[in-house]
């Protein structure tokens, strides 16, 4: 029981997010040739603030939270507890920024419907996904988010970029989905079980090849998912050549939904004791991959020519930060819970600042103005509140304060050096600097330069409200963040604490 | 009756309210403000006589007036200091406020004939500056600790510059002006390191009393006190004579003592009254004066006398000989002020304490005249200074002519003129004390030379100018001068003919007339000072002792001062057979190839000139590693890691099928590692 | 529990499912045309599935069999979205090489 | 909660002159920024704590509310004022003003964007003085340089874009460096400190709770973050050789930028160095004393011989602040109260004078177009008042007695003369003092080439004296510097007060 209500109340902002896809369906059953899409974005923008509002609600009531303990459904296949809220929450506000946006970017788009309820159907996944207790339910959500993303990046039918990148993150993302597949299917062979406790307290005597081979398996799926070296392939073409709503759906939610699938996965049913009583210490894997993932990423963001693709790299760095959460852990390590819950403290802030810099580009694709910093000279002059906005995003991605991004990384940071990792905290900090010169050269083009032509900023004609609403929302809670830090860590923390 | 004590303040204020009325209000005034300045300046004359014979009602003043830092306070280490302001009146200083004051009155008149009716620009900055250079000066006499000395002493410097550069117009004083800054600075650097040693030494600055930093140290040497601290090791006698030495720096620099006197001759582009101000009563005198203030430190430190003694004497003679080949009027007068300061630097190094103050004083008068005189016959010449030009201003400016020969025989040192007196004791002094020290007798050897040579050029230059024949259209018709020309010089002409009346000690020496040597008395508190600051004091602690000649004393005063005086005629024999003619020619020719370096200042300015191009080659170097290799580095970083971005992402090859592979095998690499960590398959 | 499947070791499956992996992996590294890569991924997806199945029926409970059941489905819904990509591409690319669109790199 | 007025008030300040008309944003931002010097002013006079405000003294106008939790240690907004910090505080207030309206004539465009962005500076420049919180004060640091790299990149010289980048990264990249020095410092104290309150965190050090981490010894630890945060601050004073952005930003920046850059930012670093390294671990300091005086005397030397090789008179300018704030290590190395408290009246100081000479020639600029010394000559014919008040202004530089800079480098050199904590210090000071002397031989080179001399420009527009809202800033400036030269005591006082509990810090062996 659930305040009173039936348990599955708990389940209650996937099932909106699944009640807003279909309701979308509807409406463009009811209007099929309507070309505006206003209903479209009002109707997903609703349906993703109520699943927000539920997943709030779940944790405020204390229905679901440490204490209460977490509510199990359908013969432990769905747990849910406040990570899985909290993941929610992140998903929620991601989707209704896309959404909002999106009614704008997609304006004279022959049949925007599709894209919504994609949207909203990828959201349902990872609603799912971040209640799943068992692997069958990680796999199956898994690929409810996945198979709507191929779809959405390869959006823009007529697109050759669009369909390229389309193409790419499909090929990529099956075979990574095999390959988590064949892992899971590895963890049977030596658990015997799917549902994630009871792997945990399965016995492998004489299989921890094969349980060791499966885990590294499914390291690689969720590597995928979070856009992690070496399956981050697909993100730098995926990011650059889908639509930019969509891109920042995708660096924010669907990063967040793989790292969900990582922090409950991993220490549910790999326990880090077990884990290192098996040597099977996929922490350190993790390590490797945070390591490598944010040097890579910043790196080769530094000397990029498109913002869209400094911002796609950018983010596979940033998947390297928040790696950490799953890196940094030790046995009965003092702050595991702290590091954890620091990196979904980090995807919360990352998932704003992130989703508003796409937005941002949104807005230039949607302006025409061209892609790369050249091209973003001199924006500032016509559209000062946006080009505020994006510098906001920019420094608060380069962790600078007085933005949120400084506190989440910060925290992250320390966490792992309160948990013994100093070399992953300095090797972020290095990056971090790194960072801040290609993020600066954003705030550079669009303040400092001049404009390659007096000519070159006539494209911007229109205002596109419905996206200025969204990025400014972002920016708004980007700067927010910062004073109202305190709630966010505890309850994440709280919430990570809970599965140690 | 009131203190007069009170007002000293005053003397140093009154010049500088008229500086704040010359700079904001002197476009408004007449004359761009010099009646204020005169008014000041007179005011303050009279408030000096006033104090003067205050001290001569048997009263000193010794005070602080104000605290510049905060009071006590755990200051450096182990010592408790002050940084203060205070007045410090005694016969010394009170003198001292006497001549300036006078000086400054006579050259502030002298001023309006010199500036206002030669219808010069600017005059408001000029008052100004004048304004400005008496007020520090006086600040500097008044002064009763060295901190507040050196301050003032700096500002003397600025004042210096601002008006040596008073024709900013011209290329050629704003550069003699700044060589003039930089060349003194580079003394004060030595001062100011001096400075903060004594405050670090004693933990006090003061000049006079039981607490100032003279008397702690005498105490200290003779072991019945202590010093604060001395740095690592070094025994006290050794650190002190250090530290009157840097303190000698800024002396040196000041009063244009050999090696860093190269500033005084180019100086001589400032307009002459202020040549008059800076050679007579301010800025080279301050040097000497700062010498004498503190006499009581540097009497405890032979060393410290013998080096201020020969520097003296070598800079007596190096700067006479040069002056003898100088063709204009004020370069001859720049070189004899460098010459007649060596006199005194020798005198106070010998222990004469007394002379030096005496010749301090004539020399303020007679230099100040011949200056005066000199800017008198410019005018009439309509500044042309080159005395070739000139000859036969004789009978054409009477006033200006034997006034200007009265300063000249002083300076000379012709019986009965007041140089004689001074120049004779100053040399007495050395004699009888440096028959026991070689070094200082080198120092009285070189400064008896100097005295014919200087009695040479005196008059080389009085013939060139004022006998014989007109060279010259505007010597045949110079321009007449003025009242406020001939006021000042008829003053100063008298009291260089008289000054020397009050100090006849010779005379005294000779005859047995007690009671005429006025300012020995004078300064030997006999009237009012304070303890501590007399010239029996310092010659009880001083290192000297006497030694005479055939003839005890007397025999030496004669013998001394007859060898002296028949040098001096010599000089002027000569300077009259080659230069009293109709029609004279140079004979500079006959000294040969000495006769180039004289003519180049023994190359000395060349050398500094090297020096300062040497400095900037070294800072353009500098400047090349800065840009090159410091910022290069910094620069590299950046450019590194861009390049490092730039091979990560061609890993970025665009083909899908790539992509699987590399994932394959960063997948398989990344079980193997853990394999072999974890030991599986085994 | 069957006769013939009791006396197969489970050791075996394993390894015929890690062949079969290996194959589609092989054949997703070389083929260029992307319906044998589509292919070579449901080859890999299957060899999972044998691993499912043998291991439900050696641990004996029908977990492994439904979700395998499951997979089937999901394997034939990506197999759909692939083809509609695949299409998609051909139309603006002329050709089903995925080797061939590569305009957007490093 | 005086201080979070005016803080408020140039941050409310400079949102309000964002959205006013370029018109009047100049008036208004001037007029708004008198406030802050107001309020300053009234805190001066009614200054009374004592102590240092790190080492148990009083803390003025102390305002402390709790904020979040890091780890187990409470973050707050915790502000308040000490001896040492106020002076700086009124610094910056006064400065303001004067660069906003230096302003006036050259910037022409953007003005309620430059304007605003200076209020928004000065706002977080108060807070990093008062900030007695790590978390606050770091945030106000870090928030400083994004206004400032605005400033130099928008309104800057040809190559602003490049000073702008270099001047942000660089100083940025130090900051973490600084950063995770602290940190290091505050695990290390483990569970002895409860917050981020750095009078907190320096009374646990000094009584000794620094414990061992990651199995590193205690004091070494404290020796890494000592070089950790000495690095930091290095670039941002800028110490030799960390110094190269400077010259850059400052050619580039527009001058009022440069008049805060020299005049205020700068001492943020001198200030951090002060409270972080030399009062937090005195003992690493002490040891460290024979090298960083070696820095310091290099930098006074070296950057003095770098002004002097320079022909673009800004550049001359920003290098002589390298010199200059050589003198103030020196003067907090050596551990006396002369000798720090010189070194923080010498940031006053030379926050002033500098400030004065980037403005005037600022202004020449506006006439001329030109800093290059070889391109104008006779600058005092056209522009007597300006060029009277630069002069003045070179010879407070050149520590010309009663004029402020004299006081802070007498201080300094008397307390380092014979300073115990330092080895060699005598020879140290003496070397440093040369400095007077090679400021006075670039400083008077230039204004003769370039002031003097016959009057030489190629212009199409006849040069003429400069407006009076250009002047009168200069003006003010100059009878501050004097005023404070002739009285040190309006701030050396408190100075002291504050500056003595760090000197009693440090013991000294013999």
């Amino acid at each position: 029981m659930v305040n009173g209500l039936p348990a599955v109340t708990a389940l209650l902002p996937a099932l909106l997010f699944a009640a807003t896809g279909l309701t979308l369906l509807l409406v463009d059953t009811i209007r099929p040739d309507a070309r505006s899409n206003t209903s479209m974005a009002v109707v997903g923008a609703i349906g993703s603030l109520a699943a927000l509002a539920a997943s709030v609600w779940l944790t405020a009531s204390g229905a679901v939270n440490p204490d209460s303990g977490a509510v199990l459904l359908f013969a432990d296949a769905i747990k849910v507890d406040t990570m899985a809220l909290f993941f929610t929450a992140i998903f929620a506000s991601v989707t209704a920024l896309v959404l909002v946006a999106a009614h704008d970017y997609f304006h004279d788009h022959d049949n925007p419907a599709a894209f919504y309820s994609l949207v909203t159907f990828a959201a349902t996944g990872m609603a799912i996904l971040a209640v799943a207790n068992s692997l069958a339910v990680v796999f199956v959500a898994l690929e409810m988010v996945s198979l709507p993303s191929y779809v959405l990046v390869a959006y823009l039918k007529q697109n050759r970029g669009s369909v390229e990148a389309g193409l790419k993150y499909f090929l990529v993302g099956a075979l990574s989905s095999a390959i988590f597949l064949f892992g899971i299917s590895l963890v049977y062979a030596a658990t015997g079980s799917l549902i994630l406790s009871d792997i945990a307290s399965a016995s492998i005597e004489g299989l921890t090849g094969v349980l060791g081979v499966g885990i590294v398996m499914m390291i690689g799926g969720v590597a995928f998912k979070t856009a992690s070296v070496p399956f981050h392939f697909w993100a730098p073409e995926a990011y650059e050549g889908a639509p930019a709503p969509v891109s920042a759906f995708l660096s924010s939610a669907s990063k967040a939904a793989g790292f969900v699938v990582a922090f409950r996965v991993f220490t549910e049913a790999f326990p880090i004791e077990m884990a290192v009583a098996a040597n099977i210490d996929w922490m350190l894997a993790f390590a490797i991959l945070a390591a490598v993932t944010m040097t890579l990423g910043n790196f080769a963001a530094a000397v990029q020519e498109e913002v869209k693709r400094m911002l796609a790299y950018s983010s596979i760095g940033h998947a390297g930060y928040a790696l950490i959460g799953v890196a940094a852990l030790t046995v009965d390590g003092p702050a595991n819970g702290t590091v954890m819950g620091a990196a979904m403290a980090h995807l919360l802030v990352y998932g704003f600042m992130n989703t508003g810099a796409f937005l941002f580009v949104a807005m230039a694709e949607r302006w025409g103005v061209g892609r790369t910093f050249a091209d973003y000279a001199g924006l500032w002059r016509r559209a000062p509140v946006a080009s505020v906005a994006m510098a906001v995003f920019m420094f608060s991605l380069a962790g600078l304060p007085p933005f949120a991004g400084f506190f989440s990384k910060y925290f992250l940071f320390q966490a792992a050096i309160d948990n013994g990792f100093l070399w992953l905290a300095g090797l972020g900090a290095i990056n971090s600097v790194v960072s801040l010169y290609y993020y600066s050269r954003v705030v550079k083009a669009l303040f400092l330069d001049d404009p390659a032509s007096p000519s070159a900023l006539d494209a911007i004609d229109v205002r596109p409200t419905a996206l200025y609403a969204a990025v400014v929302f972002a920016a708004v809670a980007t700067v927010l963040l910062l004073p109202g830090f305190g709630p966010v860590i505890e309850t994440a923390e709280a919430a990570a604490s809970a599965l140690f | 009756m009131v203190n007069a004590f009170a007002y000293v303040p005053a003397i140093v204020l009154l010049p500088f309210f008229s500086f704040l009325v010359a700079l904001g209000a002197g476009r408004y005034l007449p004359k761009g403000g010099a009646f204020g300045g005169i008014a000041a300046t007179a005011g303050s004359f009279l408030l000096s006589i006033w104090v003067a014979a205050t001290v001569a009602g048997g009263q000193a003043y010794n005070e602080t007036l104000y605290y510049w830092a905060s009071e006590g306070g755990a200051g450096i280490g182990p010592t408790d200091i002050e940084l203060s302001f205070g007045v410090l009146i005694d016969p010394l200083s009170a003198l001292m406020l006497v001549i300036v004051t006078l000086v400054a009155l006579l050259v502030h008149v002298f001023s309006l004939g010199y500036m206002n009716d030669e219808g010069e620009t600017g005059l408001p900055r000029y008052y100004a500056g004048l304004g400005l250079f008496t007020a520090s000066m006086l600040g500097f006499v008044v002064a009763d600790n060295l901190l507040m000395a050196f301050m003032f002493f700096e500002l003397v410097g600025l004042c210096s510059y601002l008006l040596i550069g008073f024709h900013f117009r011209e290329p050629g004083p704003p550069s003699a002006a700044k060589k003039a800054f930089l060349v003194t600075r580079f003394g004060d650097y030595f001062f100011l390191v001096g400075v903060v040693a004594v405050f670090a030494t004693f933990g006090t600055a003061q000049f006079a009393g039981p607490e100032s930093f003279p008397a702690l140290a005498d105490a200290a040497l003779n072991g019945s006190g202590s010093v604060a601290w001395t740095p690592g090791g070094l025994d006290l006698g050794t650190w002190l004579t250090v530290v009157g030495l840097l303190v000698l720096g800024g002396v040196v620099g000041k009063s244009a003592q050999f090696p860093l006197h190269t500033w005084l001759p180019d100086a001589m582009e400032g307009p002459t009254p202020v040549s008059a101000l800076i050679h007579a009563a301010t800025m080279v005198a301050a040097g000497v004066y700062l010498v004498a203030r503190m006499y009581g430190f540097y009497v405890l430190t032979p060393t410290t006398m013998a080096v201020i003694a020969f520097v003296g004497g070598f800079t007596a003679l190096f700067a006479a000989t040069m002056g003898v080949v100088k063709d204009e009027l004020k370069q001859v007068l720049a070189y004899s002020t460098i010459s007649q300061y060596g006199y005194m630097m020798l005198a106070l190094g010998a222990g004469g304490y007394v002379a030096a103050v005496f010749h301090l004083t004539t020399h303020a008068f007679f230099k100040a005249l011949l200056f005066l005189g000199a800017g008198s016959v410019i005018i009439a010449m309509h500044h042309n200074e080159d005395m070739w030009d000139m000859g036969g201003l004789k009978s054409r400016l009477p006033v200006t002519y034997y006034t200007f020969l009265a300063g000249s025989l002083a300076l000379a040192g012709i019986f009965p003129f007041a140089g004689f007196w001074s120049k004779d004791e100053i040399l007495y002094e050395a004699l009888v004390h440096g028959l026991n020290d070689p070094l200082l007798l080198g120092g009285y050897l070189m400064g008896l030379l100097a005295v014919p040579v200087t009695a040479f050029y005196t008059f080389r230059m009085v013939f060139l100018t004022f006998h014989g024949e007109p060279r010259s259209d505007t010597a045949r018709d110079p321009e007449p001068v003025g009242w406020n020309v001939k006021g000042p010089l008829t003053v100063l002409g008298s009291l260089a003919v008289v000054t020397g009346l009050i100090n006849m000690v010779p005379v005294q020496k000779v005859l047995g007339l007690e009671g005429i040597d006025l300012l020995h008395r004078w300064l030997d508190n006999e009237w009012g000072g304070i303890e501590g600051l007399s010239s029996h004091h310092y010659a009880d602690i001083g290192p000297y002792n006497s030694g005479y000649l055939v003839g005890g004393e007397v025999g030496t005063v004669l013998v001394g001062a007859a060898v002296s005086l028949g040098l001096a005629l010599l000089g002027l024999g000569l300077a009259r057979r080659l230069y009293d003619v109709p029609s004279p020619t140079e004979h500079t020719a006959k000294l040969g190839g000495v006769k180039d370096v004289l003519y180049n200042n023994y190359y000395l300015d060349e050398l500094q000139v090297w020096l300062a191009h040497r400095t900037e080659d070294i800072a353009g170097g500098a400047d090349t590693f800065d840009q090159g290799i410091i910022d290069g580095v910094v620069n590299g970083v950046s450019s590194v890691s861009l390049t490092g971005g730039g091979r990560i992402r061609k890993l970025q090859s665009g083909v899908v099928s790539q992509y699987a592979a590399l994932l394959t095998f960063g997948l398989v690499a990344l079980l193997l590692v853990l394999g072999a960590t974890g030991g599986w398959f085994l | 529990m069957t006769a013939v499947a009791s006396t197969i070791p489970p050791s075996w499956y394993l390894l015929l499912a890690s062949a079969v992996f290996c194959v589609g992996l092989f054949g997703v590294l070389t083929r260029r045309s992307a319906l044998y890569f589509l292919m070579s991924v449901e080859l890999m997806m299957n060899a999972a599935n044998i691993n499912f199945v043998a291991f439900a029926l050696y641990y004996g409970d029908l977990t492994g069999q439904v979700f395998a059941l499951f997979v089937i489905a999901l394997a034939a819904a990506e197999v759909a979205i692939g083809i509609g990509i695949i299409l998609v591409l051909y139309r603006n690319f002329g050709t089903t090489d995925v080797t061939v669109p590569a305009e957007m790199r490093w | 909660m005086i201080l979070e007025a005016l803080m408020a008030a140039a941050f409310v300040g400079a949102l309000t002159v964002f959205l006013a008309p370029d018109e009047w944003a100049g008036r208004l931002a001037f007029a708004i920024s008198l406030i802050p010097f107001a309020g300053s002013l009234s805190l001066w006079s009614g200054f009374e704590a004592g102590g240092n405000a790190l080492l148990g003294g009083e803390i003025a106008y102390a305002t402390r509310i709790e904020w979040l939790e890091v780890g187990g240690r409470s973050v707050s907004w915790f502000v308040g004022l000490d001896g040492i910090s106020l002076p700086l505080f009124v610094l910056t207030t006064f400065l303001v003003p004067l660069a906003i309206l230096s302003a006036w004539t050259p910037v022409d465009t953007r003005q309620s964007q430059f304007y605003g962005l200076m209020l928004f500076m000065e706002a977080n420049l108060l807070g990093v003085f008062a900030a007695l919180d790590f978390f606050l004060w770091f945030v106000f640091w870090e928030a400083v340089l994004v206004p400032m790299y605005f400033l130099i990149g928008i309104w800057g010289g040809p190559r602003r874009k490049y000073a702008a980048i270099k001047f942000f990264v660089y100083t940025n990249a130090a900051s973490l460096l600084m950063f995770i020095g602290f940190m290091s410092l505050v695990f290390a104290l483990g569970d002895s400190v409860s917050s981020f309150a750095l009078p907190e965190i320096a009374q646990a050090i000094a009584a000794g709770d620094l414990s061992a981490w990651f199995g590193i010894p205690p004091d070494r630890i404290a020796m890494v973050a000592f070089l950790a945060m000495f690095l930091g601050f290095a670039v941002k004073v800028p110490i030799v050789p960390f110094h190269t952005w400077l010259p850059d930003a400052h050619v580039q920046a527009p001058t009022p930028a440069s008049v805060l850059l020299a005049g205020v930012l700068l001492k943020m670093g001198t200030y951090a160095l002060l409270r972080f390294n030399f009062t937090m671990l005195p003992e690493q300091a002490s040891i460290l004393a024979v090298p960083i005086a070696a820095v310091a005397v290099v930098s006074v030397i070296y950057g003095a011989m770098l002004a002097l090789a320079q022909k673009d008179l800004k550049r001359i300018v920003a290098y002589s602040s390298v010199s200059s704030m050589g003198y103030v290590i020196l003067g907090l190395i050596v551990f006396t109260e002369y000798g720090i408290g010189g070194a923080t009246f010498q940031m006053v100081a030379h926050g002033l004078i500098s400030g004065l000479m980037f403005m005037a020639v600022g202004v020449i600029y506006n006439a001329t177009h030109t800093r290059m010394v070889g391109d104008m000559a006779g600058m005092a014919d056209r522009m007597p008042v300006t060029v009277g008040i630069l002069v003045a202004g070179a010879f407070g530089y050149m520590g010309l007695p009663l004029m402020a800079g004299f006081a802070g480098e007498f201080f300094i050199f008397v307390g380092s003369l014979s300073a115990p904590a330092l080895p060699y210090a005598p020879a140290f000071t003496a070397l440093a003092m040369f400095g007077i002397v090679i400021v006075a031989g670039y400083l008077l080179s230039a204004m003769q080439s370039t002031l003097f001399g016959p009057f030489e420009l190629e212009t199409d527009y006849d040069v003429g004296p400069a407006a009076f809202h250009d002047v009168a800033p200069l003006a003010v400036l100059l009878a501050a510097i004097i005023v404070l030269g002739v009285a040190p005591d309006i701030f050396f006082e408190m100075i002291r007060d504050a500056a003595l509990p760090v000197v009693e810090g440090v013991t000294v062996d013999g």
